[in-house]
């Protein structure tokens, strides 16, 4: 035990329940984290900061019991403990909450919060009580869910819900979040803050862990920010705002950039007209209503809504992955029905999905394959693909799309989370696109990559491409998007240009105002 | 949340309620479906088909592919396979027919017949190892299930023929003098007119049932084979979860090689060859996902008795082996492009 | 009448085909109805075949058993409810179950194979064998035969012997993977006439069939059409149509009068040789007219 | 961003490249270690092993094995399987025979000798067709595809037992009088020594080389196996994709059908029962992963010689039938396990 943490907890800042003391983790010859320490205080919120592939997972992964340490300790009341599985974690009260979602599909919400703790009486799960529990659970979630739906039938965010509710369920004394509200709206991010200052008072401590960073300032206590490993800054809530914070994640101040200007948009490129799309097969209405919208070229639209707006499937649609019950859409005045997804792409339409993983990535080949797939017509002669052309295509996207890598041959899987974003991006651009359609691009990426997609995406708008984005985040929205479209239940429900305010936006979106 | 909204969500989630009608009905027991169907066409067209004793024959001959069935459908929802199982119940066969002959031990000079108490458990018992092979294989040495349980099948194969030298053993019945009668029990008794081989099969597949739905075993397994890394990430022990649904599997096909012989009075090398894909038809046609997670054990037994009073109708109605042949692939392919059908509609819900 | 259950091995063999198929015809002709399974050399599918033809109500089975030891059980129990069996071709290693065992003397028609291949081949010089699936007790009882006649000639010596489980592209195979470690030898035997077959077709790609010569068993009509090719040097016919019309009819005489009319349970039949000489008698599969 | 982090992302992504140790080599090519390890063994064992004559003997065992499992690959890559390759076989060669006997058309009163290349092709179209039916089954209609092919085996082998009555069409030969003679050319004949099924063989390898490495469709094969969804949405035709990979493989499975009869001159309906296992094992060893994307042509090629030469060697020292059944089954394990090692690595690092 060292002399300082003897020292704060004495201090007022409150007692030190858990700490790390030099914890180092390298995976194979990654290193993930070079000697951090952290400490987690009594009944107060500690934000943890950080770009992708900072470490912030991995040390929440080593303070929970997922996987050990390297080398360093981790002291629980004073008493070094070593966990030997998230189990043994979970029996000295602590809990967490994984940033990718950890729910089996199959099973009902009651069976994915109890499952591995099942209540047994009697030698068999006792159901009922299992169900009162998670009904009370949910209740206090402010969440309208049977606890008896299978998880494959909620949407993200409802699952995201279902998540938080196992982690609270335990009763833990520290309570790790790692992104808990990626897919949350506004409101179900306020219920959950309401949730945490109940538990801070009761003594609960909490570890949580966001890049919605203004977000985050809201509740926390105290701030660290990790880079590359190690641990940059450390501060109170009284001592930072939102500019200490991302100076001290990337180095320098970001600003998401403003629309570009200074060059006269082209013709309309892509025009939707009345498109109407069916909800999931069973339901009652209309993921896209009777929605119409003109883009035209070298223009930079943002479709701002609440999860379950309808903004996925609008894009998957116009992308051709979904088939539209109504409407028409018509890319340079040709109407684009019955064209296939190649098809659509060839002619200059393409779609960068929300899920990067599920939707984007090719996990089993390379970057440069990855990046080339959308594009081998551009570089086959005749039967055969030209392994030079398709290096040039390779090494030109890379540089154009600022990818950091060590070259084509490098597996995906060697790329942080931004990285493989813009190879998502990336592999769009390369086909020539006219319209360019991308579903959340900043989801779960870092403030320094999300500029420098914004970047991208406005110097491609100078040169004629026409740009619709979505996101979920206001300020994204406040970027660099010349009109801004708010979606509600598969419909418009407001349009504004850039100059708008925040609070418009979001009462637009049927959006409680968040206050500040 | 305003109001409006909290009422269209009631009415999302009750959404997939509604349409509760008959292709649902249809599509949801459509194992069961295709029982009556051919129960229906076989009676119709034999007079001896619908009597209570073809019933129970021809259960008795569901009873060996429906026990193999019900260890392959844990497995099933464990998101492996197990094709091993065939195999298994010809080695099984042969143990028990090698411990029936006696043991020689010939270090002693004596010759040892262990009751037939003795011999099921340790059938059982080699059941278990081969199937914990195949658990160590898979859950810690991380071979894909389908190239474990092939190399598997062969091994076990083999050491079945080497060791009766191909041979078939005779005679389980044992002998009165040595205390080792009732092996024949199993396969030629019957407890209250059902036979025992079928009685074997409703017990295991009730006991599965319940571990499934009641114990937190059950809950364990259907969450490891739904998402295997939330699985474990939520304390459950997923490697020993495997490994005690291999070793299942092989006590399962144990059995059903302990109740076949007793059934036959004789255990040969070869017995078992392709069962294990009659199995995964019946686990299938039951309404299981092969990716895991999904299936039911009323499911699989469903599946089970549609094969086995499909191939006995078409026997019993005198249709050529080669029409049976063709016939069984076309009913495995319906039923499964119902299933399909189905999870199809959910899929794209997710 | 009623119904006669024919039980076979595998039609998809000529022979177990011309069993099922003279054993119907003649059943048919006595008028019976008859249908004709097939275990496939399963014991399991040859009891649920039992099961359904005594849930069919027939009223005899001629069987073809899949196993000597394992078939007891299944006979066992068809008797049990009372319906006759017969058996032919193979036999279950239990007397008084059956009415009747009608089979073709293999051990005799093992001799016979075995002195004509001495005659073609020499009595000198590397052979050698095929080997059936050792589950049937035929393969062993014909490789015997051979070899109580083949070990009288001391200079014959069997320089390799490989299963081939009855099959024509193992005994293929098989045969050119013992042509490389013995590529001297002067004559193949083999326990049917699907692996001699399959041991022609290695031969012939060898350039090897002048110098070998290769002798079968069965009787089949691919090995007539080798002999009169002159690639097969001999094959011995099993009177499987004799006998399993002859199954037929004792059944009908164990329903009729209430014993089969013959002597005694077990019934060998004589096997006969066919070869180049003969074969011109042979008129259909499995018939060799005398 | 900074200067520092670039570099370290550098060193971070160079790591896997520096331990390009002998292990690693090993287990990169660990299929032609075990091939040198079993030539080795066997040559060490039997003096008539290591001859270049016994090579072709074994190369042409090796060829109908090897052809199926090239086709196989290629449903392996895209992340399905075909189980029916074994049936497929048996109907084309049955197929052949039927042809080769000449058609008779009964309307017409004339009996037809089609060609022998007229009877080459419409036996590939054939097994194009069960192909096709596989393909819609899975990419269409959505039946997984173990259970699809599972069905179209059984179909495939029950048309090919009533397509013959069970028996074997005979005499391929043809008669030079009907101008059909030449089946057996490509079964019996060599072209510089080399027999005309290992020809074969090394044609379609080469060709399948070709397109996986230099063509779209190579690369979508790749993409689909690896992420359907990814690639559908970077328009890759993925349905497409499927349905050609399960049409070449019934393609190839015709051409082993050929090779097959043409080397016995005759065609049975049960011929090929069960290769569509030793072609998996083939696959498999050759380091493809069962679950898509990974998998190339020159380790399958190894992974069928590993096999054949092992079974061939068996044969040649004279070891029994049984242990030879033992030994398939390890070698399968053994070779799969140094597979999921590397693999194990793989998914870490990634
Ligand atoms: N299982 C693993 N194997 C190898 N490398 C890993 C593994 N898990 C994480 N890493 C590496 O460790 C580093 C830190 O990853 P970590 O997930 O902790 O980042 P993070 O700060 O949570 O990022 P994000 O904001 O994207 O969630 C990254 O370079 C990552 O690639
Ligand atoms: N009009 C509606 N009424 C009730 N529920 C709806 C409605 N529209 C969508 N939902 C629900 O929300 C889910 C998510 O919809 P969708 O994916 O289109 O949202 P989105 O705007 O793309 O949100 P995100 O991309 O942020 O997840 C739908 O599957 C459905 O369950
Ligand atoms: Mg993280
Ligand atoms: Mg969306």
């Amino acid at each position: 035990m060292s002399q300082a943490s003897q020292r704060q907890i004495k201090g007022e800042i409150g007692e030190v329940v858990l700490s790390a003391h030099n914890v180092a983790k390298t995976y194979g010859s990654v290193q993930a984290l070079k000697g951090v320490n952290f400490d987690i205080h009594r009944g107060q919120v500690t934000t943890l900061f950080g770009e992708n592939g900072a470490g912030k997972s991995t040390l929440m992964k080593i303070l929970s019991g997922v996987v050990r340490p390297t080398s360093g300790e981790i002291v629980l009341d004073g008493q070094t403990v070593n966990f030997v599985s998230s189990t043994h974690a979970r029996e000295c009260g602590i809990s967490i909450i994984h940033q990718e979602l950890s729910l089996a599909p199959n099973l009902s919400v009651r069976d994915n919060i109890f499952m591995g703790r099942e209540i047994i009486t009697g030698g068999t799960v006792d159901f009922a009580e299992e169900e009162r529990q998670t009904r009370a659970l949910l209740e206090e979630l402010e969440e309208d869910i049977d606890p008896l739906t299978p998880v494959e039938d909620l949407r993200l965010g409802q699952q995201q819900i279902v998540e938080i509710a196992r982690a609270l369920s335990v009763n833990s004394r520290i309570l790790i979040m790692d992104e808990p509200t990626s897919a949350l709206s506004a409101a179900e991010v306020e219920v959950l803050f309401k949730v945490i200052r109940d538990l801070t008072s009761r003594g609960v401590s909490i570890v949580y862990i966001s890049h919605h960073l203004e977000e985050a300032l809201q509740i926390t206590n105290h701030a660290v920010v990790l880079r590359d490993g190690t641990m940059t800054a450390y501060a109170e809530r009284k001592d930072i705002d939102l500019e200490w914070i991302v100076r001290n994640m990337v180095g320098e101040n970001f600003d998401l950039g403003s629309p570009p200007d200074g060059y006269e948009m082209g013709k309309v490129a892509l025009s939707i007209k009345e498109l109407t799309v069916p909800g999931p097969s069973g339901a009652a209405y209309n993921a896209v209503d009777r929605l119409s919208l003109d883009v035209r070229a070298g223009e930079i639209v943002c479709i701002y809504g609440l999860m379950g707006a309808g903004r996925t499937e609008l894009l998957e649609c116009v992308a051709g992955r979904l088939h539209a019950s109504g409407g028409h859409i018509l890319l340079e005045g040709r109407d684009v029905a019955g064209l296939s997804i190649a098809n659509r792409i060839a002619s200059g339409l393409g779609l960068v999905p929300e899920d990067r993983q599920r939707d984007g990535l090719v996990q089993t080949m390379t970057v440069g394959s990855n990046l080339s797939l959308a594009s081998i017509g551009a570089f086959t002669k005749g039967l055969f693909t030209s392994g030079g052309r398709e290096r040039e295509l390779v090494t030109d996207s890379i540089r154009k799309v600022h990818i950091k890598t060590d070259g084509g041959a490098a597996p995906i899987g060697s790329l942080s989370g931004g990285n493989q974003q813009k190879v998502v991006i990336g592999k769009m651009l390369a086909t020539h696109p006219k319209v360019i359609l991308l579903d959340e691009p900043s989801r779960g990426i870092d403030i320094g990559a999300k500029a420098e997609v914004f970047k991208l995406l406005a110097e491609r708008a100078k040169q004629g491409l026409a740009v619709i984005y979505s996101t979920s985040e206001v300020a994204e929205c406040l970027s660099i998007a010349h009109r801004i479209i708010v979606m509600h239940r598969g419909k418009i429900s407001a349009e504004f240009s850039s100059d708008v305010t925040k609070e418009k936006i979001m009462a637009a979106s049927g959006e409680a105002v968040v206050a500040h | 949340m305003s109001v409006t909204e909290a009422n269209d969500k009631k009415t999302v989630s009750n959404g997939p309620r509604r349409d509760f009608n008959i292709v649902r009905l249809l599509l949801e027991g459509r194992a069961f479906f295709a029982l009556i169907v051919i129960i229906a066409v076989f009676s119709f067209l034999s007079p001896y088909y619908f009597s209570l004793n073809n019933f129970l024959v021809m259960a008795s001959h569901v009873a060996i592919f429906g026990i193999l069935a019900i260890g392959m459908l844990l497995v099933i929802l464990n998101g492996g396979i197990d094709l091993s199982v065939g195999s298994t119940l010809g080695l099984a066969g042969c143990i028990a027919g090698f411990l029936m002959q006696g043991v020689t031990l010939s270090s002693f000079g004596v010759i040892l017949y262990p009751p037939v108490w003795a011999v099921v458990v340790i059938t059982c018992a080699m059941g278990a190892l081969v199937g914990a092979v195949n658990g160590v294989l898979i859950a810690y040495l991380k071979v894909p299930a389908f190239v474990a349980s092939l190399g598997v099948l062969y091994v076990a194969r083999g050491i079945a023929l080497l060791m009766t030298n191909g041979l078939t053993y005779n005679s389980l019945g044992g002998r009165p003098e040595l205390g080792n009668t009732g092996f024949d029990w199993l396969g030629f008794n019957s407890l209250g007119g059902i036979p025992i081989g079928v009685l074997v099969l409703a017990t295991i597949a009730i006991i599965c049932a319940i571990v499934l739905s009641k114990t937190a075993f059950g809950r364990w397994l259907y969450a490891s084979g739904g998402n295997e890394r939330a699985a474990e990430l939520s304390g459950v022990p997923v490697k020993r979860v495997k490994i005690l649904v291999y070793v299942f599997s092989g006590v399962c096909a144990a059995v059903a090689g302990l109740v076949l012989s007793s059934q036959l009075t004789s255990a040969g090398p070869t017995a078992g060859t392709t069962y294990e894909l009659t199995a995964i038809a019946a686990v299938v046609i039951g309404g299981a996902a092969l990716t895991g997670g999904r299936g039911t054990v009323r499911g699989t037994m469903l599946g089970a008795f549609v094969i086995g009073f499909l191939s006995d109708g078409l026997v019993i109605i005198g249709v050529s082996a080669y029409w049976q042949t063709v016939f069984t692939g076309a009913v495995i392919v319906l039923a499964v492009l119902m299933n399909s059908i189905q999870y199809g509609r959910r899929v794209k819900s997710s | 009448e009623g119904l006669m259950t024919i039980i076979v091995n595998d039609p998809s063999n000529p022979y177990w085909l011309t069993e099922g198929n003279v054993a119907k015809a003649t059943a048919e002709k006595l008028g019976y109805t008859a249908t004709v399974g097939a275990h496939k050399g399963d014991t399991n599918t040859e009891s649920n075949l039992i099961d359904t033809a005594i849930t069919n109500k027939s009223v005899a089975i001629i069987l073809d058993p899949a196993n000597a030891d394992g078939s007891v059980g299944a006979v066992k129990k068809a008797v049990a409810a009372g319906i006759p069996v017969i058996l032919v071709n193979a036999e279950i290693n239990q007397e008084g179950l059956a009415k009747a065992q009608l089979v073709s003397n293999n051990a005799q028609g093992a001799a016979l194979g075995a002195q004509q291949w001495v005659e073609a081949v020499g009595d000198k010089g590397k052979y050698a064998e095929l080997f059936g699936s050792p589950s049937d007790n035929n393969a062993a009882t014909r490789s015997n035969g051979y070899e109580s006649v083949l070990t009288q000639y001391p200079d014959l010596v069997k320089s390799a012997k490989e299963v081939a489980n009855w099959d024509r592209t193992q005994g293929h195979n098989k045969m050119q993977s013992m042509l490389q470690a013995n590529p001297d030898i002067i004559g193949v035997i083999s326990g049917n006439d699907e692996m001699a077959l399959g041991a022609i077709a290695a031969l012939k790609q060898a350039g090897k069939l002048a110098n070998v010569k290769v002798g079968g068993f069965d009787g089949s009509p691919d090995a007539v059409a080798a002999i009169k090719a002159g690639e097969l040097q001999y094959t011995v016919l099993q009177p499987v149509a004799v006998f399993s019309e002859e199954a037929v009819k004792q059944a009908d005489n164990v329903i009729k009068t209430g014993s089969t009319g013959a002597k005694s349970e077990k019934q060998l039949f004589d096997c006969l040789l066919i070869t180049k000489d003969n074969v011109d008698k042979y008129t259909a599969p499995f018939v060799l007219e005398q």
